[in-house]
């Protein structure tokens, strides 16, 4: 179930205090709340879109809320991994705007086709934490089904998942689920360096020539591993768009609000049969690639403070102050939940049971196979053939 | 039951449009499978009676084809996926061993890929490089994957229909130099349950040596034969048709009859479904056994031109000469 | 050896009738020469650029030579293939200013990687049009070293030539081999179908970041065996380039004189470590898309007829009567030629001996293999074994 | 001559600079190798003394990576392709299989690609899924590439070398679980002839069964031969160390003197490489065998999680209930 619906392009229903019509200091970058946490009213993107949201103060604070959240869920699953419980952990620490505002974006019927990082959008999505934990722990490879949560498996062959959320927008249009408010979109996420894999190319291709309802929403945390955003493009990365003829804009992928209105209005675009575009949240892995990367090898110290300086929570928490919008108390409720959450989070991770090894040879085939059930009988001869020994 | 005579070929546009006909989800997609209805004309028709939604010309990508038919099969289509030759399939490499054959497994079963990749495969046509490739070694080494191919035109057209209908994702392997042959074909039997596919057969019953065969091979299998008892000696032809997994039963009940046994197909022998085939017999049958399993195949060679294919492929001689040596070890 | 260089955006020596500055009716459409044999004396790209070619006499007869012939073994080809010495033919019928055009453009230096159809490529850079054909007969897979010609084997997989100009593009730049007049500089050629493959695509990405020296030219002859340009893409090729960072400029592939103009300066660009750039010669493949195929079933005879009227052999001819340029005596001395080459090629053809069937086992690996030579061995004793025998 | 006490994975990383000092045209190229010196350091401090020109961080591509060599190749250059891990190959598969495979071929020898495409393969350390694969059987069954591992650092350090040095197209497979183990190197002994690669060994002498592996196996089949050891029965180990071709004289020699023979690779089963050893051994030497060859490898599923691979891949065990059974056949 996806969180609430707040509108985009809708008259404002709180003065900000700081209203400017156009972009920020970067004209490329789509930007609704500056890293000193000013609003910005609305902004025009390059193809002319005008991007505006206007919140509730309530709708507000679930935002810093779900930012907060997904931060404190991820850090507790690096925890977790530390101390060896999880046998690895991708980090979307840096990532949470992006995350939470394109996440929130969704409309329910919408489908989202995820890496293995969006640990954020999942939580949007209304999807428990733990469902992905089981793939990082060993204990599974995703294990859920795409449909009952309109989120697909986390993807980690790079790219392939963007071919899939091509086809399941084909589909839409088949189904002819498009033309209305009600129509369905798909969003597909993918990093910087996933747009140098063919995959990627091809479902840019078939997108645009199938109209297919979706967004492309990568989110260029400026690494692939080690190597910098220079290794896969020499021009920024939304205007690749334009070589397959549709559209791309560049968003602040530090400020939740720019996410979460320009992944809105190219979801709404797309339900609306006007087919594919391509959104570059542009943003910072601020921690390693995974916990298994050591990025003091490849990056200096210096450009990591420098985006720390743009941090997601700590605009949107100066905005709040700010405008009064929210107090201490409620900063530390929301700092309380998160514990609560996460201490929760970890409970169940611990208790999270080995699989009974015969369980390996399940769910091969739909219709199973021959070899496999006979290999499954061997192995299960085989482990009783240890019992009461020494082994 | 209403009988026509059909080519292989023919067999396979009359059994896609059958599954078209019955269940609104499958679609068929590929390179020039439209207006062309395919370079070999398999889905000839099909677009102009089921519209452009039902079989896609899609850009030309065989990742793309694949990937975006995982896409619309998790979104509940059945696609029905054309390469247009054996040695196209390889850009689609990763989408099929990564994606579509774990996809099942990955869910712990809440997902299935119920997908037909059709590919034309093996040689004999004179056809230029990368036109007569016999992959199947490659997939069915691929745990997910589900392999088939049919050497007749009334297997091929219940083995499409039987394919299509599974849940299963199914590498489907047409035998392009068979397009052409007629054979009869029963139309309107009822479809068997989609699982199993189809068994191995006893192509020909025989005594004194068994040949294991596929796809183009079992003609040639089913001449030799036919020259071999000409000469007084009588051998068993087994069609695997389902090659992974393989269904090995009726050949162990015949290698432990006749004790000797001949596999054969085109693609390379290093490593190929001969090597499987031949080491499962000796396991099970080895004090059956008068002389090893021996395999006749393609060379381990890339694809030779054309002008001498037919020194490369086997035929009636290489594998008589095969059955010969079985008998003299 | 290439034929010879004459140079582009140089001073004209021949007043030409007709001087237009700017585009043609297609503002989007570099043209040199119009389909009634007019003269544009320059044209300026989309990006600036002011193409012009100036050329003797001598040379505009030349040009005109090289169309002729590559038409005529072309057509002797497909001829061959119908009378079943060929095992299958792709023909170039339609492209041939597009080919002779780019081919010319090539320097010395130049490496070339075509596809299957390039015929008019390796015969403008002096290659001997037998060899080809071997493959197309069927009695080798190509079989030349394209480091010898500069021109590297027919690739028939779609779009993987593109990955290996890009890789020898590399190495020029490695080789310290740009920046002067003699540097070097590579062509890849290939289709508008191709556009959709993977492997077009990160050759772009590739080309772009390491700014390899190289220019991408796309025939786009409006279809991928049966499937019209629609099918790949919904805006023109040529602006997929603008998509990787790097220029793309559309030409009338059918205009020799532009054809030559465009790719020589993108490939002087390249020379000069400008980097890559997207030729997009739009034209039309007047034949069948090989001698296996069947165009009346996807395309109707007045599309046909409409390109008919541009003919790139027509116009040529045209511009050469009206500038007085070249007379009858001309006219038939080249058709002679072409006629006598013709006869010449097939002759060769016919002469092809068959591959020794044992060859077959010979260069699976530069330093062998003990199971192929164990193969080669037990296959001559095979053989010897009928030897005598009625087989 | 100078010995050094190396890890696996740093012998790999020495015998890779030898090859950039001694040959110009050598270029290593992957993601990551740079900086990061690849996620396994494989090629770590490369970068850094033989700069960004002749260690190259690519882009995210493995087409593209293999691709792009393919022409540097042609170009004269002599490209070492790092795939970060074994199940990220296949996006590269038909540049692979249809290019580098074939080109010598189709030039008829005038054309050489002398490729390494250097590939961490199985499983083994607790990773996600992708990241425990054993793809051999694919590029083995591949006329034209050639196949190599090494199972302790001296191979390591004198096959990369080796391959490196040969003109043949080669697929060398790193036992990534292997990298961290220890082992003497002599360092500057002469590279021996850059053709044969190395061929099979016996790792351990032994007379009352043969048990052949190669890569992350041979440790497992030492173990086991070992532990048999303690129980009075002498097992002979060979390492293949090439797989493709594959050079089984002295597994032939050993079958006929001990007439079992056990193959294990955690590759799965159905026409893996074990197959093939099998049906050759059979036919060599038919009449020396006491029982049917048998095999230990992982199973005809996709790699599973982590939690349960201990259980998948072969261990001691495993490899001694084979004996067992051939013993008691
Ligand atoms: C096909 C493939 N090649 C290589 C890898 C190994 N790998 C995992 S993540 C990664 C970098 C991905 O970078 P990017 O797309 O920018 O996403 P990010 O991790 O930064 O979110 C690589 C190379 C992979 N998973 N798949
Ligand atoms: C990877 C791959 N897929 C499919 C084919 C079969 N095929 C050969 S030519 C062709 C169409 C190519 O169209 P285009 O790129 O426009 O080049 P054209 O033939 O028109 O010159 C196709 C699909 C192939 N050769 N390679
Ligand atoms: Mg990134
Ligand atoms: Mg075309």
């Amino acid at each position: 179930m996806a969180k609430g619906d707040p509108g985009v392009s809708t008259r404002g229903r709180r003065a900000v205090p700081r209203s400017r019509k156009g972009a920020t200091g970067d004209p490329e970058l789509v930007q609704l709340l500056t890293p000193e946490g000013e609003r910005i009213e609305s902004v025009t993107g390059p193809d002319g879109t005008e991007y505006r949201v206007d919140f509730t103060d309530e709708e507000y604070r679930s935002f810093y809320r779900d930012l907060v959240l997904v931060r404190k869920l991820d850090a507790e699953a690096t925890a977790l991994q530390r101390q060896g419980e999880l046998g690895l952990w991708a980090s979307l620490l840096g990532q949470e705007a992006a995350q939470v505002g394109s996440g929130r974006a969704l409309r329910t019927q919408d489908m989202a086709f995820p890496t293995y990082r969006e640990h954020g959008v999942l939580y949007c999505r209304g999807i428990d934490p733990i469902m992905p934990l089981g793939l990082f722990r060993g204990v599974d490879q995703g294990g859920w089904d795409p449909n009952e949560f309109k989120f697909n498996m986390y993807t980690i062959v790079i790219g392939a998942q963007t071919l899939h959320a091509t086809g399941y927008a084909m589909g839409i249009n088949m189904d002819g689920k498009t033309g209305t408010d009600e129509g369905e979109a798909v969003i597909a996420y993918f990093g910087d360096g996933a747009t140098s894999q063919g995959d990627v190319n091809e479902s840019f291709v078939w997108a645009s020539v199938f109209n297919a309802p979706m967004v492309f929403f990568c989110q260029n945390n400026q690494y692939a591993i080690s190597e910098p955003l220079e290794r896969q493009t020499r021009i920024p990365l939304y205007r690749r768009a334009a070589g397959f003829g549709f559209p791309g804009v560049r968003v602040d992928g530090n400020d939740v609000l720019a996410s979460y209105a320009v992944t809105r209005h190219a979801l709404d675009n797309a339900r609306h049969g006007q087919g594919p575009s391509l959104i570059e949240a542009y943003t910072y892995r601020m921690g390693a690639h995974t916990t298994s990367d050591d990025p003091t090898r490849y990056r200096i110290a210096s450009e990591v403070e420098a985006w720390q300086a743009k941090d997601p929570i700590a605009r949107m928490k100066a905005f709040l102050v700010k405008q009064k919008i929210a107090d201490d108390d409620f900063f530390a409720e929301v700092d309380e939940q998160a514990k609560r959450e996460s201490v929760h989070l970890r409970e169940r991770v611990l208790e999270m049971p080995n699989p009974e090894p015969s369980s390996m040879f399940d769910h091969v085939y739909p219709n199973g196979s021959p070899l496999v059930d006979q290999q499954r009988a061997q192995f299960k001869q085989y482990l009783e053939s240890f019992e009461g020994s020494a082994h | 039951m209403a009988t026509e005579t059909l080519t292989l070929g023919k067999a396979l546009n009359a059994g896609m449009r059958k599954a078209l006909e019955n269940d609104p989800k499958v679609v068929i997609m590929g390179e020039d499978v439209g207006k062309l209805g395919g370079v070999f004309r398999i889905t000839d028709g099909l677009q102009k009676d089921f519209g452009d939604q039902r079989v896609i010309d899609t850009p030309l990508a065989e990742s793309g084809i694949i990937g975006t038919a995982v896409g619309l099969a998790i979104r509940g289509y059945r696609p029905v996926c054309e390469i247009q030759f054996d040695g196209f399939v390889y850009p689609a490499y990763d989408q099929i061993v990564s994606q579509v054959a774990k996809m099942h497994y990955r869910s712990r079963g809440k997902l299935k890929i119920p997908m037909v990749i059709r590919i034309p495969f093996g040689g004999g046509i004179g056809a230029v490089e990368h036109h007569s490739e016999s992959p199947e070694a490659y997939f069915s080494h691929t745990p997910g994957l589900k392999v088939a191919t049919c050497a007749n035109p009334q297997d091929a057209y219940v083995m499409i229909q039987q394919a299509i209908a599974s849940d299963d994702p199914i590498v489907f392997l047409e035998p392009k130099r068979r397009y052409w042959e007629k054979g009869p074909v029963e139309v309107d039997q009822p479809l068997p349950e989609a699982y199993p596919l189809q068994a191995a057969r006893v192509a020909r019953p025989g005594t004194d040596a068994t040949l294991i065969a596929y796809g183009p091979m079992v003609r040639t299998c089913l001449d030799a034969a036919t020259a071999a008892a000409e000469d007084g000696r009588e051998l068993e032809v087994i069609d695997l048709r389902t090659l992974a997994p393989l269904d090995l039963g009726q050949v162990y009940e015949s290698v432990r009859r006749t004790g000797r046994a001949v596999v054969v197909h085109e693609a390379p022998s290093n490593i190929g479904l001969g090597a499987e085939v031949a080491a499962r017999i000796t396991e099970e049958c080895f004090y059956s056994l008068e002389s090893p399993v021996l395999r006749v195949t393609g060379f381990d060679i890339p694809y030779p031109a054309s002008r001498v294919e037919e020194e490369y492929l086997p035929d009636l001689d290489r594998v008589l000469d095969a059955v010969d040596r079985t008998f003299g070890w």
